[in-house]
């Protein structure tokens, strides 16, 4: 007997799917370049120490803004230091950043999402909480933030993730209001399983597909909103570049040498694109109202 | 029984669809989801299709229709010709011009097949005004006048209300209205009754006949129920697996049916007839209760709702090894009466005793220990079962919560899945791994793992085909004389009831309006509503597992040969 | 209707005090003295001391906060530490330019993103929808600052077509505010066509999907028709969510192009008055952005009533 | 009204505070000199002139009479008196430090009639007239006697000068923009402007200052011809204005910056001469100039404490600082002295542009001159309240920060306050310096320029043994106009009097 698959398990099924691929799955050349891609930007990043022939630290007054040519192999910035290094380098810190901030804030998240969405009691105050961390302008919440607790990596990483608690929260409360109404949990209440349980075992899965999308984003704009508090003084200290501050201490030289901004701007670009169609594409496989179309 | 019987073959043939062929996009070589169907209709006839889940029934309507999800589907050959016009080969502008006027669909669920965001007076003069030249008074006075004609009450007031605010059956008049407003040729019904009550789908089905009477109008209609077409087909054909394996008209069909899969879909119908009652041994009662209340909503901050009173002073008793079915359309409140039992909401009035302890009042913490004497198994196989878990998981989640050692449970599931009828080794697979029917079995089998006092069955078999339906039907009567367990089953079908109730309480609108055995109920109904239930369901003078007209019918078989 | 309104309004009163509270504290924890600011570099710790007295920096921190709040409660934000301005007069000042902005950039990003997002759906799977989806996906990838650069060497610096900053306000005359308003506005829009266009895409794809655009199609419906009519306003509702939400990030693009572009508006007052410590402008700014995001939302929720029938408040 | 004649410029700052005695800021100094006239300024020779009074001393030198020119007006349309000065006097003297030397030393400071003010000190105060008639960096502006009646320690609420523009209350957005209007009754003095001496005569109707938070996009309008004035040009994008027609660059302020490094002497390591020594001798002023500026011909290795170009500047002892960095001394001198390792907390703004370089290099050589650096970036508002902070390190604590000077401000020792040694009562960094305080009662009681000279070479030799602070160079920003606007007063603060601007 051949059955349509229902909406509700076909999003499983993907999702087993994404990490075995079985045969019949169809992954568009894109999302592929954009993996491959990603993966080698990340790889250059971690090894950069390796490979790049400057300390990215280090100064040299006399060779300022210096064009590309073969001793720097993409010219020199306002301090003299090497950009191609600097550049490198800088990938490392600014995907802490966005992994920090994207597995921090979901992680957090699903645990005050997850209490939300069972504790009845507890729901109240906690989306009341949210719903006040959600007004708060992110970026203004962040330079606070910044200057509350200098500007430290990890302050940028906390600095990031508050104002995107409250979406993760959200998204699992959600999740698990709509999951604790389907039969599988009922029959779990009346097979005697405990609340926690139930919470973990049953409910806590379905939220991992919508995580892993949002997750992305939170990464992706992690990066960007790292860029954007560099922009505004904010940022993390010059000492750790990172593509958000060398763009930023380049952005003066928008006209004149490109190049700082360029650069840095195109790996965090490719990056964030790629991380994008990543999360978009396992949205598509992930979101079960998405393949009802196709079902 | 009656059964149409008038001759076609001089009439105008509107559709002739010949050696089609439908398969995946793309993939050619796969095997095709429909396989050289042929099929006629003539002007006035109606052709019936019916068939399991997934043999095609839908397909040839949207393939007919044009309508076929083009990323997904494709005619891969055959014609399909509506009175001279192939439409395989039409341009969508063609087909644009072609539909609502030569040809027009409704569908099954009157629920979505309207727009909900635009007023249902709208979306009939839309027609009007895409196909014709109509001024705006003018396609107004012909849509009341359709909505006139498919017996819509007040048709001012309904022409500006939104989908969400008519009733199912008032829906489907909509659609039957927006089908017929430019009195196609052919009409398309996939299923236009199913999700409707059994009353309701008598008024509707009455109104396309109706309707076909007054335009001639060639109807292709198809359903999985048996019943229905027996009051309504001219022809039948019959599809399994993307073929039609068998076409005749009615009567022939339903007293002599040629193919092997035709009989067994035929047998698997369940007979309207209560089944002879089961001696009463003296058993205990497991579940009573008494004076059940439960309202929903009400309170609220601002101002005091209403709140619903989904059921009302509800009193019944079970005893061990014994079936209490509950009938009654849908919204009478049968679900609600279930999940109170089970706790899974709680009552706002009343008493629930099961097994001697009283229930309704104890805290979540305090009714655990009492969880495993009552077990339930839902409507839909396809969300009772967590789809991350393997089967074996979750036939040990119970065992393992009252404190059953998990290899003791392993073994226990493994025995469990011999008793349903699924091998052994289907333990390590996953939900949807298996079909609706199977999957209904492991829940079952759930259920059974915990060695409950009483098992509700919230229509467990209503989502189910009937084949399907008659063999889970089997394991639970199986399941119940093995175990002597009590068992409340909720049903809206009559037949079902009467093939597997020992007693059935009827529900309307949140009260009991009659209970007692099976067989006094429904065969001696007293209560008008009773009555009026009985009296809507189809096909209830034929007797389809044995090919002929139930015995003391009204209609004896043969009267109208 | 009323009742629900009404019932909301009352919902952002907890909200906007939590807003009140916690910034109130996480100023007053962020080290900086707006005292220091003010006298300026060569100033002894004697007359700091003196100027914190007379700003009432020294108090305990309950006591501002209730003489703030009280004061708040009677409409009276403050007066600026650092300039000694009323600050409803000055964040008054500051309101236009940044709502005017916010308002074009709207319009400009429902107008291109909307029908991106249907076309992109309606051709899901082809080049048209990797197309629009590219450029979305782009839109989120650069930086606003990067966007505004290349903007202003393209459009004021190569083209000449607009001035390079400024602002005007649409009282100077249409022209001048146009010219002057397109390209913060545009640079804004890339990130919200980006969001929108998504999540219309996303929408329709569901909607596409639905008994009802079947039923319309088997009516013979013109295609457009069926998009526009019968699609895309049941598509409505999460993208105007998306539009409720994503005005956060639009509060935060507009920090960073105020800069760029040289417009006097709130978000560049929020930024100095953060970096100057001047408390009674950062809460009432953040009090304020805080209080519009959640009006904004309200208005959004309403308006899905307007969209979608079944829903009634 | 259409030929009415506007100018717009874009200052280096936001203009926040209007109160020019209450705060130090520079932007708010050239806002007081628009709106406020001063009894006297010194003039391009640092010589003191007469602008709204003449002055006579007595014999003595204890008795200093003032006399009011004729025709001074407020913008209120009332006469400026003796009564006026004398209030304008009194608050100035609370907030300057330099006032508050005077006041000191005052007997009695009054107004004898409506036009003469006469200042009567206890012993003699040779830079009296020095100190009242410096540009910076709070010059005793002349308010109304109503409004200089205000606490020193509250900032004013009306703004009404007898100075050459009238302030624009309506127009004003604190932060971004400010307008002034031409004074029509202000009448200038006869003489030809020289710094701010002189007559101060407007050739425009209107002035307006706002400012561009970004610097490419003021190089950019500039260059568009959007706006007429820009304070302050960054160095490295000069060429963007090279390249535009109608943009000129210029130095207007001839005698620029400098840039220094203070060390907090409460604290291990900086409690420690040698170690301070260590740390000049780590420091090379082109590195930190070079990076600062680019190009070589806007700063200058200067290792004068007051200055290269003023009168008191000296390069006395600076070589170790001029030479460039010699990391083997810094090591040498480290381990002299013992030096654990402890890490050096500097401090690093990073949203003011002109501040954000200094610590980065320093970190960069401090390292290679042996010594372990902590470089904690901050906002300069954490930099300002954290200076502050004499706590331990661990505590809230630093070492070290960098910050700029207008050379005017750190001309004279008097003027200077780094050189400053009164402990806590000091700088931030609060030295415990007898000897440089005794030098500086020397300077004040010197009655000769030669012998002042004499004795900030003295100070300056001092400076760089005990290491109070690092000077670390002279840069000069400069401006840029549209062709358009000439004549305008090359002097440190940007004024507008005197400037033309034709139609372009
Ligand atoms: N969009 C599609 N893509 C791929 N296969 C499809 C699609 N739609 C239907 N099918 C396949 O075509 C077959 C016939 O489906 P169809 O919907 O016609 O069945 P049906 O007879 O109408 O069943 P039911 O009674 O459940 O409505 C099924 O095997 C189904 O899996
Ligand atoms: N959670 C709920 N909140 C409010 N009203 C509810 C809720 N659940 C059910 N109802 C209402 O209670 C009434 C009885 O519902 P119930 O689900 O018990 O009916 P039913 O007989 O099981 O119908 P069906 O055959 O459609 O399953 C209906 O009017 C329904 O709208
Ligand atoms: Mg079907
Ligand atoms: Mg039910």
């Amino acid at each position: 007997m051949t059955e349509i698959p229902t909406s509700r398990h076909s999003a499983f099924q993907v999702l087993t799917g994404l990490f075995s691929l079985p045969a019949g799955a169809r992954i568009g050349a894109g999302p592929m370049i954009a993996a491959v891609v990603l993966v080698l930007i990340v790889l250059a990043s971690i090894l950069a120490p390796l490979y790049v022939p400057y300390d990215p630290l280090a100064m040299n007054a006399m060779a300022r803004l210096r064009p590309p040519s073969d001793e720097f192999l993409l010219g020199t910035d306002p301090y003299g230091r090497d950009i191609f290094s600097r550049v490198m380098t800088g990938g490392r810190v600014s995907l802490l950043i966005g992994i920090g901030a994207a597995v921090v804030s979901v992680a957090v998240g699903l645990i005050i999402g997850l209490v939300a969405g069972f504790f009845r009691a507890a729901d109240g105050i906690i989306m009341r909480i949210m719903d006040s961390l959600m007004a708060i302008p992110a970026i203004l919440l962040a330079i606070a933030l910044v200057a509350l607790n200098g500007p430290s990596l990890g302050s940028v990483i906390i600095a990031i993730t508050i104002p995107e608690v409250p979406r993760v929260v959200r998204l699992v409360r959600s999740v698990v209001l709509s999951a604790r109404e389907e039969p599988y949990v009922e029959a779990a209440i009346a097979l005697g399983s405990s609340m926690p349980k139930i919470l973990i075992q049953h409910l806590m899965p379905n939220t991992l597909a919508p995580l892993i999308v949002q997750g992305t984003y939170i990464c992706a704009s992690a990066i960007l909103i790292e860029a954007i508090l560099s922009f505004l003084g904010a940022g993390v200290s010059t000492e750790v570049p990172t593509w958000g501050n060398i763009m930023a201490e380049g952005r003066s030289y928008f006209q004149l040498k490109p190049g700082l901004i360029f650069w840095p701007g195109l790996l965090l670009s490719l990056c964030i694109l790629c991380i994008n169609l990543l999360g978009d594409t396992a949205r598509d496989l992930l979101d079960p109202r998405m393949k009802k179309r196709e079902g | 029984m009656e059964f149409k019987s008038k001759d076609f073959t001089d009439k105008q043939r509107v559709l002739k669809i010949r050696r089609l062929k439908v398969g995946l996009t793309g993939r050619p070589a796969a095997q095709p989801v429909l396989n050289e169907i042929d099929l006629d209709i003539r002007a006035g006839e109606t052709h019936c299709l019916v068939g399991e889940s997934g043999s095609g029934k839908s397909v040839t309507s949207l393939a007919t229709m044009g309508l076929l999800p083009k990323d997904a589907l494709e005619v891969q050959g055959g014609l399909i010709d509506l009175e001279g016009f192939e439409i395989t080969n039409a341009t969508p502008n063609q087909m644009r011009e072609l539909r609502a006027r030569r040809i027009a669909m409704i569908f099954q669920e009157p629920m979505t097949a309207l727009n909900p965001v635009l007023r249902v007076g709208e979306q009939i003069e839309e027609v009007l005004n895409m196909h014709t030249d109509l001024s705006q008074s003018e396609a107004k006075k012909r849509t009341l006048d359709i909505m006139e004609q498919v017996h819509l009450p007040d048709v001012e007031r309904v022409y500006s209300a939104f989908p969400h605010q008519l009733s199912g059956g008032q829906r489907q008049r909509i659609m039957i209205a927006m089908a017929l407003v430019l009195d196609p040729d052919l009409l398309i019904a996939d299923e236009p009754t199913t999700a409707l009550d059994v009353t309701t789908q008598l008024q509707i089905l009455k109104l396309i006949a109706e309707m076909q009477e007054r335009h001639g109008t060639a109807v292709l209609f198809i359903t999985h129920d048996m019943g229905v077409v027996a009051e309504i087909a001219d022809t039948v054909s019959v599809m399994q697996k993307g073929r039609i394996v068998e076409r005749a008209p009615i009567r022939e069909l339903l007293t002599n049916p040629q193919e092997d899969y035709t009989r067994k879909l035929l047998e698997a119908v369940p007979n309207l007839a209560p089944r002879p009652p089961r001696s009463e041994a003296a058993a205990e009662d497991v579940l009573t209760v008494d004076r059940l209340d439960k309202t929903y909503g009400g309170g609220g901050w601002f101002r005091k709702s209403e709140g619903v009173h989904a059921a009302q002073d509800v009193t019944f008793t079970i005893a061990a090894g014994r079936t209490l079915g509950i009938v009654g359309e849908s919204g009478s409140g049968k679900s609600t009466v279930a999940r109170c039992i089970m706790r899974l909401i709680d009552p706002t009035g009343g008493e629930v005793r099961v097994a001697g302890t009283e229930i309704s009042q104890l805290s979540r913490r305090q009714l655990q220990p009492h969880r495993k004497h009552l077990q339930i198994v839902f409507q839909d196989p396809y969300r009772s079962l967590n789809p991350r878990w393997t089967v074996a998981r979750s036939l040990c989640e119970g065992p393992i919560n009252f404190g059953t050692p998990k290899d003791e449970a392993m073994t226990r599931a493994a025995e469990l899945m011999e008793l349903v009828d699924l091998p052994r080794d289907a333990l390590d697979r996953y939900p949807h791994q298996f079909s609706g029917g199977q999957r209904q079995r492991i829940a079952i089998a759930r259920a059974v793992a915990m060695q409950p006092d009483l098992l509700v069955a919230d229509e467990a078999v209503s989502a189910l085909d009937v084949s399907v339906q008659a063999q889970v039907l089997e394991l639970l009567e199986d399941v119940q004389k093995r175990f002597g367990i009590a068992m409340l089953f909720i049903t809206h079908d009559l037949r079902v009831a009467a093939q597997i109730c020992d007693e059935v309480v009827v529900m309307q609108k949140g009260q009991v309006v009659e209970q007692g055995p099976a067989g006094a109920v429904l065969s001696d109904p007293r209560h008008p509503y009773t009555r009026s239930l009985i009296e809507a369901a189809p096909g209830r003078h034929w007797d389809f597992a044995n090919f002929r007209a139930l015995s003391g019918a009204p209609t004896a078989q043969g009267a109208t040969a | 209707m009323f009742g629900y309104i009404l019932k909301r309004l009352l919902a952002t009163i907890p909200v906007l005090l939590i807003v009140a509270i916690f910034v109130f504290l996480l100023l007053r924890l962020t080290p900086g003295d707006p005292a220091a600011i003010l006298a300026g570099d060569a100033a002894t710790p004697a007359q700091l001391e003196r100027i914190r007295d007379r700003l009432g920096l020294n108090d305990p921190l309950y006591i501002q906060f209730f003489t703030w709040f009280g004061q708040m409660l009677k409409g009276d934000l403050g007066t600026s530490l650092i300039s000694n301005t009323d600050v409803v007069s000055m964040v008054a000042d500051r309101l236009g330019p940044t709502i005017n902005i916010a308002v074009m950039t709207i319009v400009i990003s429902v107008l291109l993103a909307v029908p991106m997002g249907v076309i992109a759906a309606w051709r899901h799977r082809t080049w048209v929808d990797f197309l629009v989806m590219s450029f979305s996906v782009l839109g989120f990838s650069v930086p606003v600052f990067v966007i505004g650069y290349i903007l202003i060497q393209i459009f004021a610096i190569e083209l000449r077509w607009v001035p390079v900053q400024g602002y005007a306000s649409p009282s100077d005359g249409i022209g001048a505010f146009f010219s002057r308003a397109i390209l913060p506005s545009l640079t804004l829009a890339t990130i919200y066509v980006a969001l929108i266009a998504r999540m219309t895409r996303a929408s329709m794809l569901e909607v596409l999907g639905e008994d009802y655009v079947r039923t319309a199609r088997a009516k013979g419906v013109r295609e457009n028709v069926v998009l526009f009519r019968h699609a895309l306003r049941n598509a409505a509702v999460p993208i105007l969510t998306i539009i409720g939400t994503g005005f956060a990030l639009l509060i935060s693009g507009v920090v960073v192009t105020e800069s760029v572009f040289n417009v006097p508006g709130i978000g560049r007052l929020t930024v100095d008055a953060i970096l100057a410590r001047d408390y009674p402008v950062i809460q009432a700014m953040i009090l304020l952005t805080a209080g519009i995001y959640v009006l904004v939302n309200l208005l959004v929720d309403i308006s899905y009533s307007f969209f979608d029938p079944r829903i009634r408040y | 009204q259409e030929d009415e004649v506007t100018l717009t410029a874009v200052m280096h700052s936001g203009l926040r505070v209007l109160d020019p005695v209450i705060t130090t800021a520079h932007i708010t100094r050239n806002h007081g000199y628009m709106v406020y006239d001063v009894l006297t300024a010194v003039d391009e020779n640092f010589e003191p002139q007469p602008q709204m009074a003449d002055w006579e001393v007595s014999e003595d030198g204890l008795t200093y009479t003032f006399t009011l020119r004729d025709g001074l007006m407020f913008h209120d349309g009332a006469p400026v008196t003796g009564a006026d000065v004398v209030a304008s006097l009194e608050r100035w003297g609370e907030r300057d430090s330099g006032g508050q030397l005077i006041f000191d030393v005052t007997e009695s400071l009054e107004a004898t009639d409506d036009s003469t003010v006469v200042w009567t000190l206890t012993e003699p105060f040779a830079p009296l007239m020095d100190v009242i008639s410096k540009q910076s960096a709070v010059p005793p502006f002349i308010m109304p006697a109503r409004v200089a009646e205000t606490s020193a320690d509250e900032t004013i609420t009306e703004y009404v000068g007898s100075g050459p523009f009238v302030f624009n209350e309506d127009e004003y957005e604190p932060g971004v923009s400010v307008t002034y209007e031409k004074f029509d009754d202000y009448v200038p003095r006869e003489e030809e402007p020289s710094w701010m001496a002189g007559g101060k005569v407007v050739n425009v109707d209107r002035v307006v200052w706002t400012t561009m938070p970004d610097n490419l996009t003021a190089m950019n309008a500039l260059a568009a011809g959007e706006i007429d004035y820009l304070e302050q040009v960054q160095i490295d994008l000069m060429p963007i204005l090279e390249s535009a027609p109608g943009a000129v660059v210029e130095m207007r302020d001839p005698l620029g910056y400098v840039t220094i490094g203070r060390p907090n002497f409460l604290h291990p390591p900086f409690d420690n001469k040698q170690i301070r020594q260590a740390a000049l001798a780590a420091l090379g002023q082109e590195e930190m100039l070079a990076t600062m500026q680019g190009d070589p011909e806007y700063y200058k290795v200067c290792g004068a404490i007051f200055g290269c170009s003023t009168p008191l500047g000296d390069e006395a002892g600076a070589d170790i600082v001029t030479g460039g960095p010699d990391p083997e001394r810094s090591k040498e001198l480290l381990e002299e002295a013992g030096y654990d390792g402890t890490p050096i907390v500097l401090m690093a703004p990073t949203d003011v542009v002109s501040l954000v370089n200094q610590p980065v290099v320093a970190a960069q050589a401090l390292r290679e001159g042996g010594f372990e650096v902590e470089l904690q970036s901050m906002d300069w508002q954490s930099v300002v309240q954290r200076r502050a902070q004499q706590a331990p390190i661990g505590e809230g604590g630093w070492n070290l920060f960098f910050t700029n000077w207008m050379v005017p401000e750190v001309s004279d020792p008097l003027i200077n306050v780094m050189v400053n040694g009164r402990g806590d009562d000091a700088w931030f960094g609060w030295p415990e310096d007898t000897e440089i305080e005794q030098m500086r009662s020397e300077f004040v009681a010197a009655e000769t320029p030669e012998e002042q000279k004499e004795i900030a070479v003295r100070i300056q030799e001092h400076v760089m043994d005990n290491v109070n602070y690092i000077m670390m160079g002279e840069y000069l920003i400069p401006q840029a106009r549209r062709e358009a606007v000439q004549n305008m007063i090359q002097s440190p603060v940007p004024v507008f009097w005197n400037l033309t601007k034709e139609a372009e």
